[in-house]
């Protein structure tokens, strides 16, 4: 399974990019999964994400809890908590 | 009659307001426009968003006001990209036969967009970028219009 | 700053937009714009007022919402005589540092000028002209603001 | 005690006039009182300000009720329930 990842904000630039594409194994199966194994893979990516508390998430263009299945899901976004208006 | 736009071009509050009156059946309109507030340092204000999803979320909110109070019209425009103090970063409006109903999806429009849908503001002072975060209060004026 | 606007000329939203944002410290503005309906029938509405002691009404509602709502700028334009179905009745705007503010004050600015102001409407439909009876619920959405 | 009355709307139309100066006499010391003594007048005057109960006054440009005092007032309003908005 690919995912196309977004990041956005202090996220994104945490990460050093923008968006990527990626292959997680079969056993992560959420997002706070998925955010765990992105974490683990490199320094910029555990800088990112580490702290949880204040990351957000869609699922294919809608925002989700970190415990929802990412089950088929083209395209995820990790994001901080949101500022319009 | 829903109207969403995101973009880098200026809000032009007229236009909008106009075409919010012109739908059928309005007797009463209410706007709420935001600022880019000139009084607290900020040099400029960048807005990020996520295309694509910010749309369908603005969308989103502007049909539940529309179906809820029975709207004639609703407006959500929204600014993206770097922004100089007294910039108008966001316009909605609500149009309806009578006041009230105005009045509350008015408040429903920028209360539910503020925490539904996805941009992200960095405030730059003095060259130094900082972003925005996230307040209770938005939450909790959002959650007040659960049903 | 209080802005009151009493007249037989058409009411500019742009213009008293700009003025509400251009108030220093202004980071919301929140606007009310009544229309005479075009779907009920009516041909023409002609609003009657008394001179003087509408302005000062309307400058003490004004006054009143800036002092309860910290208000950077309040606005009350409201227009007499004859009117077409579209044309604008009423204006209100109430500029705030924060939405919350702007969108009360602005509420309270439409729903006290109701009852607070005196001027009468009169419809002309199919030639024949009625006084537009005062509604029980205008008393009401005035009353909630007591303190 | 001369006193300028203005009236509106049906008020107006009914009374046949939109303003006049009146000399009520000292008994008359309420806005009611004083809607009794110009009713009292004519057949116009009976009619305008028939329906008591839809009548509303202003004592020198300030609502009042119409109990209200008219002691020193120099202009009273008489007319229906306000309709702005």
């Amino acid at each position: 399974m690919t995912i196309e990842m977004l990041y956005f904000a202090w996220v994104r630039e945490r990460m050093g990019r923008a968006q990527e594409t990626v292959a997680p194994p079969p056993a992560v199966t959420t997002v706070a999964a998925l955010v765990d194994w992105l974490a683990a893979r490199d320094a910029d990516s555990a800088d990112a994400l580490a702290d949880r508390g204040r990351l957000r998430a869609a699922v294919d263009q809608a925002f989700v809890a970190m415990d929802a299945d990412i089950a088929g899901a083209r395209e995820i976004a990790l994001f901080p908590p949101v500022t319009g208006g | 009659m829903i109207r969403i736009h995101v973009g880098t071009d200026p809000i032009d509050p007229a236009a909008e307001l106009a075409l919010a009156e012109a739908a059928a059946g309005a007797g009463a309109v209410a706007t709420f426009t935001g600022l880019v507030r000139a009084d607290d340092g900020v040099g400029t204000l960048e807005l990020e968003h996520y295309p694509g999803a910010t749309e369908a979320a603005l969308h989103r909110v502007a049909a539940a006001a529309a179906k809820r109070w029975s709207l004639r019209a609703a407006t959500i425009v929204h600014r993206v990209g770097p922004m100089a103090p007294g910039t108008r970063i966001v316009f909605v409006a609500a149009s309806a036969a009578h006041r009230a109903a105005a009045l509350e999806a008015c408040a429903y429009l920028i209360d539910r967009l503020k925490t539904d849908a996805p941009f992200w503001k960095r405030e730059i002072r003095d060259g130094e970028a900082r972003w925005v975060e996230a307040r209770a209060t938005d939450t909790d004026a959002a959650a007040r219009w659960e049903a």
